[in-house]
């Protein structure tokens, strides 16, 4: 895993598209919404659908109790007459998708991919269907979706209750000015940083420390990224984004919080090591993360950064993060701003990937973008990561 | 386009296929062919070892969000790469050989499980595969869908119930000398026309039996598949293709996707003609009539009924494992048939070996009346 | 044809769809299941090739990947490790109906269970600003037990003022 | 075999709440109020289609505003006779399923097909809408098809 790998060729993104995110969608349809996604995607790169060759799709059946949707779904995907796969992993799916059309590329299976991540929220019922995720003979009974306060109660004991929660409200209350920025965001709520500790206090609990603040959206939306092969990038004379590389790390079907390096560490670490990242505060330009809450988004800094101590915290509090900080985290908002999860991870390839070509428009980060990192997170803390380039990378044997 | 390597498939594993492991959780099924499948090969998940593992099952089947989150122990998925198709198996050999092809990895896993008893019926959970508003409301489900390419197909062709009735018969003949089968037991023409007529003109006899089971296999880069395997068997084609979802908007009778997937896959294997082309022909015949449908779009002949009439499926060495009459879940449809040819093509077929098979071909179906097909062409050494 | 969307009716469908199951507990589980319900003894599985115990059990050590796992029979009492108070109300996945709030989830290293392999249950606590890690915790059976994770109705809180390890 | 295995009856249930989007609500609409069929014309791929949809899923042509009213008879051009019994089903089977072509289109549709005798149901069977006389917000607006004799009304 840690051995550096020869990729047969390389992937550029040269389009990228998302529907509006929004928590009432009722205007449109299932296939009507990826339709949306899709159509800008291609709009993007310049392509039509007839240059597509393949399309990977993806999101969770009990979401919306659709079953194997890519069927249905092929009136507004472009599917029909075409290769297609349909992978899901669960809130990882978008990044797996990212994965899947990299390797179907690189393959040369596939000259343009097209990934579509989807989930229309509203139509189901998200926690319950969260819930669903545990075994139906122990835990489903009590899980309460993706929520815990657990990380929040680890944070409140590590660094007092005061620090924590400023720490994690400011990084909430960045994420919200950022959303403020992206015309797709399903949500920003003009949130004042001289309230900090009012915000905290007056949102109601969800579990423990864990308010509904600190929570993400519950959005309706798809994502739709085009993935091609070098010759037709060179053709189209397209703007890529290159793929570099990516590590998915899992964890067991039980979740214990403790006990192990998180995913995330343990993936930064792998992926880092193989592309020569030893400083990626320096080495990486933006960070595109799949922050479920603010206290996971405060938390999760300090593993795929692989700080120590209160490095993170320092970051947040000194408006590293930000869109004008040193290291800017979620230009877009992050997931706090908009969830549609199957397609949320593949959003936060998407925002990486409008990063690097310099195409995020009122969102782009203010300096030179050359490397961007996104992350997907799901399941029992898995954790997956996706290196973006502006420059091609060398060493592809083709 | 030619294949820039072949990815050879080293190892496989079949759970028997029963209607009704109630012993048994997916994960125990899926542990014993994972289990496998790792000691064939000598390897585990260490560093040098298998090194990222590709699982197909179903959220709807399982009754579970992420339903690869239940096998994540058993894939050997703990802090490392795990990704779930969810389709028709072959499709998980599809995404398998493009991550060995990338160069992302050279050894990976693919376990796929389904346990068709779990839930009330089969039709309950393919229902939900229609729109909300102008297909499930009719009672659409992939039964009935069958049903109208069966009616579609017969008008078309001429084949006769009698025809789909000794490709029963034959299913068993076959099933009987493979171990995994499920329905092996012999059946009479009379059983098999008296069996209820489901959905005209599917009776009950002409339709897979519900089932559970688990396959797994170790897919391997070139190089690294002649260090695991004394026969490692090569994927040398691959194509797949998606039809048009309303039924009214198809072709019925014939297999228009299938078609698209098998051209596909023969262009990247150097198949010219594939009426000749196979020593060994597996079809995912989740009903009868799809046998000399699927064998006219994969080009093995141009008139199913005439092909039936002459003895086809005999001289074509086609479903020697019994096919999918016999039983196999619906997301293994395509993996049992790939994993049949890779037994067939490492000598390992037993009571039903073809002899000196050297090119085989397996097909896969996804979604109402076959929606999304897959094709997948594979060689041994000689 | 000119009706602008504001005007427009827009159709909703609204229904509970639901699906009956059997679930298999195969035989690691079934074991498990079994000795709570008929013997009110909580077994964990100990994984011979690294001492992980497991709890749920479970076919395989997802850690060493190995298979061979002795039963070991654990607690009821035990430590309270980490917790949740859940006051968001979610529907019960299983039978679509809404759960009372608030109620406390929490992690609980049982007596007899070396390393970090808690059991995740209610909580029961009249008391949820008293919870604290490393409260003392006995799991309480109920009386008609059917082979089922509520075989165990909740751990409940030991007023005996130690604290665990 | 002597197993600790047992089973456990359970089930999988939430609530749903489904939205057919502007395209589809307003068909539903007209078929529910003004008994209109109206289907979705794509120039490019020289298709009426029905359901209709707000894109061409072939040309990605944009189709929200392409109506067109076809006629509310037709021919069977498929069918199958449903004998098994589920929960969804809109009737206790037996009953008709059958793809129905409308009239002066090429927009075929999936519909149950309400017929005297059930068996002499056939391919080339002329077969004319029966409206829902209560309101039903999706394709069973349309209760049925009803078969019509064949000479009185060709095509």
């Amino acid at each position: 895993m840690s051995t550096s790998k020869r990729k047969h060729r390389n992937v550029g993104i040269i389009g990228c598209g998302m529907s509006v995110f929004s928590s009432h969608r009722e205007e449109v349809n299932q296939p009507e919404m990826i339709h949306e996604a899709v159509a800008e995607a291609l709009a993007d790169a310049g392509i039509t659908l007839a240059d597509v060759d393949c399309v990977v799709h993806g999101n969770m059946e009990l979401f919306e109790m659709v079953h194997q949707p890519d069927m249905w779904h092929s009136l507004g995907s472009g599917v029909v007459g075409k290769s297609g796969l349909r992978l899901t992993t669960g809130g990882t799916t978008g990044m797996t998708l990212a994965c899947a059309a990299d390797n179907l590329v690189a393959s040369g299976l596939h000259d343009v991919v097209l990934a579509i991540g989807f989930e229309k929220l509203q139509e189901g019922h998200t926690t319950g269907g969260i819930s669903n995720m545990a075994d139906p003979l122990w835990g489903r009974k009590l899980q309460a979706g993706a929520l815990t306060g657990t990380t929040a109660q680890a944070m409140i004991d590590e660094f007092g209750k005061e620090r924590a929660c400023d720490a994690a409200m400011k990084l909430r209350i960045i994420m919200d000015e950022h959303a403020a920025l992206n015309d797709k965001a399903h949500r920003s709520f003009g949130l004042e940083r001289r309230y900090i500790k009012e915000l905290t206090e007056n949102s109601p609990p969800l579990v423990g420390e864990l308010r509904m603040i600190h929570m993400c959206s519950q959005s309706d939306g798809a994502c739709a990224v085009i993935f091609a092969a070098p010759h037709k990038i060179k053709e189209w004379n397209a703007n890529p984004a290159w793929v570099v590389d990516h590590e998915t790390v899992h964890r067991e079907e039980n979740v214990v919080f403790t006990g192990t390096k998180s995913t995330h560490r343990v993936a930064s670490e792998r992926l880092f090591a193989r592309n020569g990242i030893t400083n990626p505060r320096e080495q990486l330009d933006v960070f595109e993360m799949y922050d479920p809450s603010a206290w996971w988004g405060l938390d999760w800094l300090r593993e795929f950064l692989l700080l120590e101590g209160d490095e993170h915290l320092k970051m947040v509090e000194n408006d590293e993060i930000g869109i004008q900080g040193t290291f800017p985290v979620n230009p877009s908002g992050g997931v706090m701003a908009s969830n549609p999860i199957g397609a949320t991870a593949l959003v936060r390839v998407a925002e990486a990937a409008l990063q690097v070509r310099g195409t995020a428009g009122r969102h782009q980060v203010p300096k030179e973008v050359k490397r961007a990192l996104a992350s997907g997170f799901g399941g029992t803390l898995w954790s997956v990561l996706m290196l973006l380039a502006r420059d091609e990378p060398q060493g592809a044997s083709q | 386009m030619a294949l820039s390597q072949r990815v050879g498939i080293c190892a496989v594993a079949q759970t028997t296929f029963s209607p009704n492991r109630w012993e048994e959780r997916v994960q125990g099924l899926v542990w014993d062919v994972v289990k496998s499948v790792k000691d064939a090969v000598g390897l585990g998940f260490e560093e040098g070892g298998i090194e990222a593992s590709i699982t197909v099952s179903d959220d709807l089947f399982d009754a579970r969000t992420i339903s690869d989150n239940a096998v994540t122990d058993v894939v050997g998925a703990h802090f490392r790469g795990e990704e779930k198709v969810a389709a028709d198996g072959a499709q998980g050999v599809y995404y398998g050989v493009s991550t060995i092809l990338s160069g992302h990895h050279d050894v990976v896993l693919l376990a796929g499980h389904c346990k068709e008893s779990q839930a009330a019926s089969r039709n309950q959970i393919t229902h939900l595969a229609f729109d909300p508003f102008f297909t499930r409301p009719l009672g659409l489900d992939y039964l009935a869908a069958a049903a109208l390419q069966a009616q579609a197909y017969l008008a078309r062709s001429g084949v006769t119930e009698m025809q789909l009735a000794d490709l029963v018969m034959r299913s068993r003949h076959w099933a009987a000398r493979n171990p995994v089968a499920q329905e092996q037991s012999r059946i009479t023409v009379e059983e098999i026309l008296s069996a209820p007529m489901l959905a005209d003109p599917i009776r009950a006899s002409f339709m897979y039996p519900v089932s559970d089971g688990a396959i797994a296999m170790v897919l391997a880069s070139e190089e690294r598949a002649r260090d695991l395997c004394d026969n490692p068997v090569w994927i040398t084609g691959l194509g797949n293709s998606h039809d048009a979802f309303y039924l009214g908007e198809r072709d019925l009778s014939r297999a228009k996707s299938l078609e698209e997937a098998a051209q596909r896959a023969y262009r990247m294997a150097d198949i010219d003609t594939p009426g000749t082309a196979f020593d060994v022909v597996e079809i995912a015949d989740q009903y009868a009539h799809q046998l000399p449908l699927y064998a006219e779009a994969l080009g093995l002949c141009n008139d199913g009924a005439a092909w039936l009439r002459e003895g086809g499926p005999d001289a074509q060495q086609v479903n020697h494992s019994g096919g999918m009459l016999a039983g196999n879940p619906l997301m293994l449809g395509g993996l049992a048939r790939v994993a049949e040819c890779v037994l067939q093509l490492q000598g390992k077929a037993g009571g039903r070996q073809v002899p000196q098979a050297h090119c085989a071909v397996a097909q896969g179906a996804t979604g109402p009346a076959g929606q999304l097909q897959t094709v997948v062409v594979l060689e041994n050494d000689l | 044809m000119t009706d602008t969307p504001r005007e427009q009716e827009l159709i909703v469908s609204k229904q509970i769809l639901s699906i009956e199951q059997t679930f298999s507990t195969g035989p690691i589980m079934g074991h498990f299941l079994r000795e709570l319900r008929d013997n009110q003894r909580i077994m964990a599985l100990r994984c011979r090739a690294n001492g992980r115990f497991l709890l749920p059990p479970r076919e395989v050590d997802a850690w060493s990947l190995s298979d061979d796992l002795e039963w070991i029979e654990v607690g009821p009492e035990g430590t309270l490790c980490e917790f949740d108070v859940v006051y968001y109300a979610s529907p019960d996945p299983l039978t679509g109906a809404t759960r009372n709030v608030p109620y406390v989830i929490g992690w609980v290293i049982l007596d007899g269970v070396e390393g970090l392999s808690p059991l995740w249950h209610l909580i029961h606590t009249t008391d949820i600003p008293a919870l604290r890690h490393g409260l003392r915790v006995r799991a309480v059976f109920a009386e008609t037990r059917t082979g089922a994770m509520e075989d165990i109705v909740h751990f409940e809180v030991l007023n005996t003022g130690e604290t665990g390890p | 075999m002597t197993t600790d295995a047992f089973t456990i009856a359970g089930k999988m249930a939430l609530p749903y709440q489904y939205f057919a989007g502007a395209t589809s609500s307003r068909c539903i609409v007209a078929l529910r109020d003004e008994k209109k069929i109206l289907a979705s014309r794509c120039e490019r791929s020289d298709r009426t289609v029905f359901p209709p949809r707000q894109v061409c899923d072939l040309t990605f042509e944009d189709l929200s505003d392409n109506w067109v009213e076809v006629s509310d008879r037709g021919t069977i051009t498929g069918f199958t006779i449903i004998r098994y019994a589920e929960p969804y089903q809109p009737m206790a089977p037996p009953y008709v399923l059958a793809l129905i072509r409308l009239d002066g289109s090429d927009a075929t549709l999936t519909h149950i097909v309400h017929s005297e005798d059930i068996e002499t149901v056939a391919i080339g069977q002329r077969v004319n809408a029966v409206f829902a006389e209560t309101p039903v917000n999706n394709i069973l607006a349309i209760r049925h098809f009803c078969c019509v004799p064949t000479d009185s009304d060709s095509p």
